[in-house]
């Protein structure tokens, strides 16, 4: 299944908005992370420490049920306030 | 009812104050952050936040809501964009009946906003950029 | 260097706060205490405060020393006379390179001040006269 | 030694700015509460839980070297804030 997932900070600045990656059904957060991260090794890293959201919410471990229509991002730790 | 904004345009403290003004509440509480100079060595030039804006404003509701359900009010605030030296980058009020519960919840919800509102900084220092903190 | 002010004009929080700004600190912490109409059953319909002005000023300055001494700034201000609802009561806030610092000065300062300051609130409550609280 | 102690908030409301009594050479804090309190027995209660100060500074425990040029106040309990 190929997902679209958004990208910020200095991710997006290094990869665009958007990354495309394809990943088995069902993914868990973590196969998502690994996708991502065999596409762009040398920001391994900062993609280990990033974590996904579904929709606008934080997942949880264990498969995520997500199909082409919802909204996937990597959000690397945070630095607000 | 609690007021949340994330946006480009400067913080009005006192605008955000007003808001946590009310009869029933004997005690505010604000902490505002703004951009400082030195952080140790490294000196800050400039600051620029960028925020995935619908999952940050839904992130500060979840935050909200359970304080105001306590009795207290609510006022966040998030600047985006480009921040020079001592802008303001948040503001977090908390109205209380009791001034106690208004330093706890103030001091809670910064901290999570922190670590849970999906905000940036890339720090434009006098050596080098960097991102977060 | 701090700032403190006991005097029968209205707290102007904003002109205060500015007094906080400075490059060298990130983390802005204030509390205002401001007239509350409902302590339980009891409605008040406004307050005087009085004060022992220049011991009350001197109490502050011992306040005030210590926590500068830590390297943050202090503003203090306490209106005494006639104050309606909502109307401010007291401002404290504490500017410092940390926010939990900030929190906690800011906090101690309100405790200490309440306990420390020779400050009396009548309450002119729908009921009757109270002093104190 | 006659002292003049000054009153605030209630006492001073009930009884005038300033108050003349009688007390030892170096009082007590509580000696001079105690001379205030036998010349306003209505007012013990009150006047028990007030703090004496002395040139503008909380007295401790002990005796007092003050004389008629110090400014001794009675404080009741504050509610400033």
């Amino acid at each position: 299944m190929q997902l679209h997932v958004k990208l910020f900070a200095m991710l997006q600045e290094q990869l665009g908005d958007v990354i495309v990656v394809s990943v088995p059904e069902q993914p868990t957060a973590d196969q998502i992370k690994q996708a991502i991260a065999d596409a762009s090794p040398n920001l391994r890293q900062v993609i280990g420490t990033a974590r996904i959201a579904v929709n606008q919410e934080f997942t949880a471990s264990g498969p995520l049920d997500v199909g082409t229509d919802d909204e996937i991002a990597l959000i690397p730790p945070v630095s607000g306030g | 009812m609690y007021y949340l904004n994330i946006s480009d345009s400067p913080i009005d403290v006192d605008a955000l104050y007003q808001k946590l003004k009310d009869p029933q509440y004997g005690g505010i509480v604000t902490f505002v952050g703004t951009v400082r100079q030195w952080t140790g060595d490294i000196e800050t030039r400039f600051i620029d936040y960028s925020a995935y804006h619908p999952m940050a404003e839904k992130q500060l509701e979840k935050l909200a809501a359970p304080i105001e359900a306590k009795g207290a009010r609510v006022v966040i605030a998030h600047r985006t964009g480009h921040l020079d030296l001592t802008d303001e980058a948040v503001f977090v009020g908390v109205a209380a009946a009791h001034r106690g519960d208004a330093f706890r919840w103030c001091e809670y919800l910064i901290d999570t906003l922190k670590k849970e509102v999906p905000i940036w900084k890339k720090e434009t220092d006098t050596d080098a950029v960097r991102w977060g903190d």
